[in-house]
């Protein structure tokens, strides 16, 4: 049977997540020696459902639905690698509103209040020096309604990626207040791993540990010549300007996880992080160890070393 | 307007080689017909199933437009509900309203007051006074039909078309019915056309009447009757009535045998 | 007598399952009451059902409102019939998703463009009912209410509506049901609020025991809408089975 | 001809639309007829087709297969609808995605659980209408055929379908129209697939051209089944308009 | 278990102390009725509208089951379609069949073939031959009553069930179609209970004729007819005939005016 990796992309993303079917195409995978298929679904939510139901080995979903299940101590799901640890937000606004001192007393969406993207949000905000509390919040569910939101001109500023700033028909019509390095910068905090049942690390370790590799491999790649990761990505985007892959992948030149991803002290940071929260209100923060298992990881770089030239993603245990 | 009668006054309802065929022009139903009935008049409509007796009524009430030919009531093409009050053959009641219910729908330029109370006294006079607040469910076949005179009379309209009206009653029943027909006429007077089946009832109740044709119905018969007044029972005693009696008898009966469109052309039974 | 039957065979059934499939996703019974309990001390679930009975009742009464006199109209005026029909049922068949980015555009993200979505899903099945049950019409007694004189508005009040009525309920009926899942559905995509904003909350943070309180009110608030529908039709109908008086 | 005249009118509607809608929420009709032959001649248009219609068309199917047999019994045994119905509008005004966790456990992602969801939503109104359809039977009628010693299946055969087949059609009609939906919420809430997963691309990337392009083509299939329907209708209900012989 | 008559042959249907009131017993609509009907006798039911006619004829098909007594046909409680077959007062054709489909409906149990062929056969008989194709709703008020009677003869059971079966018939159809019966009769016996309106007819077809009174129906008169054979125009010869009918008249009128439950009782007017 091939290994079926769960993703909630609907095609290849203008983010470095890009790396799990960029691998594919550029035969990673088949040279790691495991055979993958992907399984594409819409959120996080129904990926973890269909990991539950076997109808997939590895899931890429967000870090605080996996912390979420890990406290109410119904799961056996481990995070094993991420191959884009933080998405590229970023904070935008409509016309008019050129700093984030004009946000004042302004309108601004989020998904879902109490949600991870609603605190990181507020936090990166704060820091910013705007009066969080004196902010309109609306919650508004999934990203793109959020755009067409702001578009429509029904809020006035929200949080989204750079594939969504990219790919809103006028970019121009928006005004980006907090690029995602500042976001980033403000809230270092990692997003997405992609996640295995115990059951599947158990009797199907060895495609686990092949996929990590190819991964791992992959963003080495990419990591060492931006150029490829454009070139890769206009074969699977031949819809996006060319341009703006370059510009990208100058941007996310530091992204790649290059040593997998998974580091004990920016996990660490997370879990303090995402246990504020409002959705972990009352819930007992699960330790590290309930949801993260490096083993994998740790036995794929024993084989092909660790990597510590460019200064990204370096090794914590 | 209508040159084929110059001299006399309009008649009430006239209708001039009316055709009919149901938008099927291969198969027709009625006529061509052409029939004026003054006003005031009683005229009895007899002929065979299916000659298009129910058609020319549907015709007059301006319920159907004919394919050929021109029907007024009082000179104009006639209105629905202006040219006058039906009975149906097949009833027609309204299942989920009330014997008075009923009867009062066809009265909705009276006040509901005015109209409960005109119902009342219809179905009173059908013999229905008592199922007033029944649905027509809960009625029996005569008594349906009973309800369907209450609701044509109550209308009080100056022209009644009545297909059939009596066909469900019982005999005591049907005369009590044709005896108030009369006595309304008297007091308030209307021209009527009227259908039946019964070649005795048309003597009755008839000024005058009209045989039809097997299908397509045409006038084959009109005769003026030559009864003095309205007694049903002074006409029976009239020694016109078997006369009459007997010769619409035979000529519908050979009618029915001897058409080739009847239905039962040839057949050698009788 | 056999509706309690069903209800206790049900959850008989619910108990087995809660026990029987894995990692908790159903919720056991007790567990749901417990959530519901919790819920409805903390005030949450009122609070959320009044947004959302708020949003339902305007969507769907707007949908009877309109829906009902748009089927009249299609059914009576044989040409408007013909060259509306098919394009209600192209809408019909279009996702609500497909017009969440023009709703948003034109009504904003409250009351209003909640409503509206509701209220584009419900009227659907009420037109198509009533469309179907005024062309269903019986002719004789459309033509006897004819020769009374009878103008059309009587018409249609004595005669083709009171025939269509079995019709107009479950259009009606249909109407809530799809409603209320418009409810949820609108208020996941414009500002998130009500049952459905608990809906997401609880799913996203996997708490099954309150999920299944939302679910079940959902459906409770479906079961009354329809059960009360009935009621109206009972005794509208209390000519079809005649007591002798 | 009304219709053609309708549709004209919706073209210049769209174009003004388009034109005056800001940021090109609405793309124009010719932008749309453009990205129309880019995703033909792509071929994405036709295999999202292919899959889509695959998993509406054994949806419905099954939908009509039980539902109609569902509600005929609901109809038929007393204590049977009684126990039920409730618990059919019950489930009807549940929104589809509470059950998705559960479908996606018993069914997983594929061709299976999408069917079911399709069948979920598409079921329920023909349930429904059938239902209605089966009581509003005419008793008269009825009794009629049990007097000449007809059985059951030959009563509900000859009397009591042919009487409802206009609360039948609707239902199908419904049925089809929520099921398109359906199919659509299917291919969003399990594998993403044909045409709803193109729908969720372009919409959360903004190609709106394309993004109308799937709108229309889900239409038109609601366009073609409905239609087909009603011909179907027509051919079965000559009778009312009997053109003599 | 017909302990009232242990010594004759059992009855073809038996009404043991029949009452019907629909759910409502304060409102009995027919009843307590006793009736004995020997196998091949044409038994005439006559009585005042609403008097009960119907729901006895339903009784003894076995489409209602009597508030209490107990009916019997070939000593058995009645099942629908073994009983008899009936002819129904309101015709109830099916509108989504043509005549001939219309017939053939009661004939379930034959071969498709067949079917249409003993369809055809009874439509020629009742004068619809040509109108097979047509749907109900293009026939006239007395054609739907004829395909009515051609469904009910096409089943040649052994008991037929008639309720008024000729009323929408014009008097020359109505007397072929009397004479088509006794003959079919004649050729294929079968106990026959028949209702009617009219006083001649039922002296023209019947054996025996049973009057019931005014709501809630009960006999009144058990009448076994003197004729000898059933040739119409010898029975209207016989001077019996006219006094019966003189006889039944008065009786069922009397009823009518004077009996409290009549729903003309009292009126003065004829
Ligand atoms: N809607 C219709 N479409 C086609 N033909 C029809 C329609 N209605 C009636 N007919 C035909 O028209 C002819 C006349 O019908 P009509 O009902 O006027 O007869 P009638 O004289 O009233 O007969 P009856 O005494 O049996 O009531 C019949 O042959 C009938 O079959
Ligand atoms: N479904 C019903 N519910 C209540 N009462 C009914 C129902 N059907 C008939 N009745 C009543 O029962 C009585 C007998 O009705 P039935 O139809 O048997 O009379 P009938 O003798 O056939 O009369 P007709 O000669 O007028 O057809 C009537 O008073 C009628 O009002
Ligand atoms: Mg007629
Ligand atoms: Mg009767």
């Amino acid at each position: 049977d091939p290994f079926r990796l769960i993703v909630s992309d609907l095609e290849t993303p203008l983010v470095p997540n890009s790396v799990m079917e960029l691998a594919q195409q550029g035969g990673y995978f088949e040279r790691a020696g495991v055979e993958v298929t992907f399984v594409r679904v819409q959120q996080t939510p129904l990926a973890i459902a269909a990991l539950q139901a076997g109808e997939g080995e590895m899931a890429n979903i967000s870090v605080d639905a996996l912390m979420q299940l890990a406290a109410r101590g119904g799961t056996d799901l481990r995070a094993v690698l991420s191959p884009n640890k933080s998405l590229p937000f970023l904070i935008a606004a409509a016309e008019g509103i050129e700093t984030v001192a004009d946000l004042e007393g302004r309108s601004f969406g989020v998904g879902r209040l109490g949600s991870l993207d609603h605190s990181l949000s507020m936090t990166v905000l704060q820091r910013a020096g705007v009066a969080v509390d004196r902010l309109d919040i609306v919650s508004l569910g999934q990203p793109n309604v959020r755009a067409q939101a702001l578009l429509a001109g029904q809020i006035e500023a929200t949080t989204m990626s750079i594939g969504t700033l990219i790919s809103l028909p006028d970019p121009e019509a928006v005004n980006v207040l907090l690029d995602a390095d500042a976001y980033y910068a403000a809230a270092p905090v990692v997003t997405k791993v992609n996640a295995v049942p115990q059951a599947v690390l158990d009797t199907r370790r060895a495609e686990v540990e092949a996929v990590i590799e190819a991964l791992v491999l992959a963003s080495r790649d990419f990591a060492a010549d931006g150029a490829s990761w454009a070139s890769a990505m206009a074969e699977a985007r031949p819809d996006v300007d060319r341009d703006d892959l370059d510009q990208l992948a100058t941007l996310y030149a530091q992204s790649w996880s290059v040593n997998g991803g998974l580091q004990r002290d920016e996990l660490e940071y997370t879990a303090s992080w995402v246990a504020q929260s409002e959705d972990f209100q009352g819930l007992d923060l699960p330790s590290l160890e309930a949801w993260v298992d490096f083993g994998p990881l740790d036995a794929v770089l024993a084989r092909i070393g660790v990597d510590d030239s460019a200064g990204m993603d370096s090794l914590s245990r | 307007m209508t040159p084929d009668q110059p001299g006399t006054a309009r008649a009430h309802v006239e209708l001039h080689e009316v055709v009919h065929g149901f938008g099927n022009p291969d198969a027709v139903a009625l006529g061509p017909v052409a029939l004026s009935v003054p006003r005031g008049q009683r005229l009895v409509l007899l002929g065979p199933s299916g000659c298009g007796k129910t058609t020319l009524l549907r015709v007059a009430a301006g319920l159907v437009r004919p394919d050929g030919g021109r029907a007024l009531v009082q000179g104009q093409a006639p209105r629905p509900g202006q040219a006058g009050a039906m009975v149906f053959q097949s009833f027609r009641l309204l299942p989920w309203k009330t014997a008075r219910q009923n009867v009062g729908f066809a009265l909705g330029h009276l006040s509901h007051g005015e109209r409960m109370e005109r119902a009342q006294r219809y179905l009173d006079l059908v013999g229905l006074g008592r199922f007033a607040e029944r649905y027509p469910a809960a009625l029996s076949g005569g008594m349906k039909q009973r309800l369907a005179l209450a609701r044509a009379l109550a209308a009080e309209a100056d022209l009644l078309l009545m297909d059939e009206p009596f066909a469900s009653l019982d005999a005591q029943a049907r005369e009590l019915m044709q005896h108030e027909l009369l006595r309304l006429l008297r007091a308030r007077p209307a021209t009527v056309i009227f259908v039946t089946h019964s070649v005795d009832e048309a003597l009755l109740i008839g000024d005058r009447v009209v045989l039809l044709s097997p299908r397509p119905g045409r006038v084959v018969e009109d005769l003026a009757l030559p009864f003095r007044g309205d007694d049903p029972a002074l006409r029976r005693a009239d020694p016109d009535f078997s006369r009459l009696r007997d010769g619409l008898w035979h000529r519908l009966r050979d009618m029915v045998l001897s058409d080739p469109a009847s239905d039962f052309y040839g057949r050698g039974t009788l | 007598m056999a509706r309690i039957g069903f209800l206790v065979l049900l959850l008989v059934l619910w108990t087995w399952a809660s026990q029987s499939v894995p990692r908790g996703i159903i919720p056991s019974p007790v567990a749901t009451l417990e959530a519901a309990q919790r819920l409805w001390a903390a005030g949450r679930l009122q609070a959320a059902l009044g947004d959302s009975l708020t949003v339902f009742a305007s969507g769907f009464g707007l949908a009877a409102l309109v829906g009902i006199p748009v089927g009249v109209l299609m059914g009576s005026i044989r040409l408007l019939g013909r060259a509306l029909d098919v394009f209600v049922y192209a809408l019909a068949a279009t996702p609500r998703v497909a017009f969440i980015p023009l709703v948003i555009l034109l009504l904003g993200l409250g009351l209003e463009a909640k409503t509206f979505i509701v209220f584009l899903g419900a009227v659907m099945p009420v037109i198509l009912n009533t469309y179907a049950g005024v062309q269903d019409a019986d002719a004789e007694l459309v033509e006897m209410a004819r020769s009374t004189g009878a103008g059309q508005a009587r018409i249609y009040a004595h005669v083709v509506l009171p025939g269509a009525l079995p019709f107009l309920v479950v259009g009606l009926r249909l109407g809530a049901t799809i409603g209320l899942i418009n409810t949820v559905v609108a208020e996941l995509y414009t500002a998130v609020r009500g049952l459905g904003g608990l809906l997401a909350l609880y799913g996203n943070t996997f708490r099954m025991a309150e999920y299944f309180v939302i679910v079940l009110t959902l459906s409770l608030i479906g079961v009354v809408v329809t059960e009360g529908l009935r009621l109206v039709e009972l005794r509208l109908s209390r000519w079809r089975n005649p007591a002798s008086r």
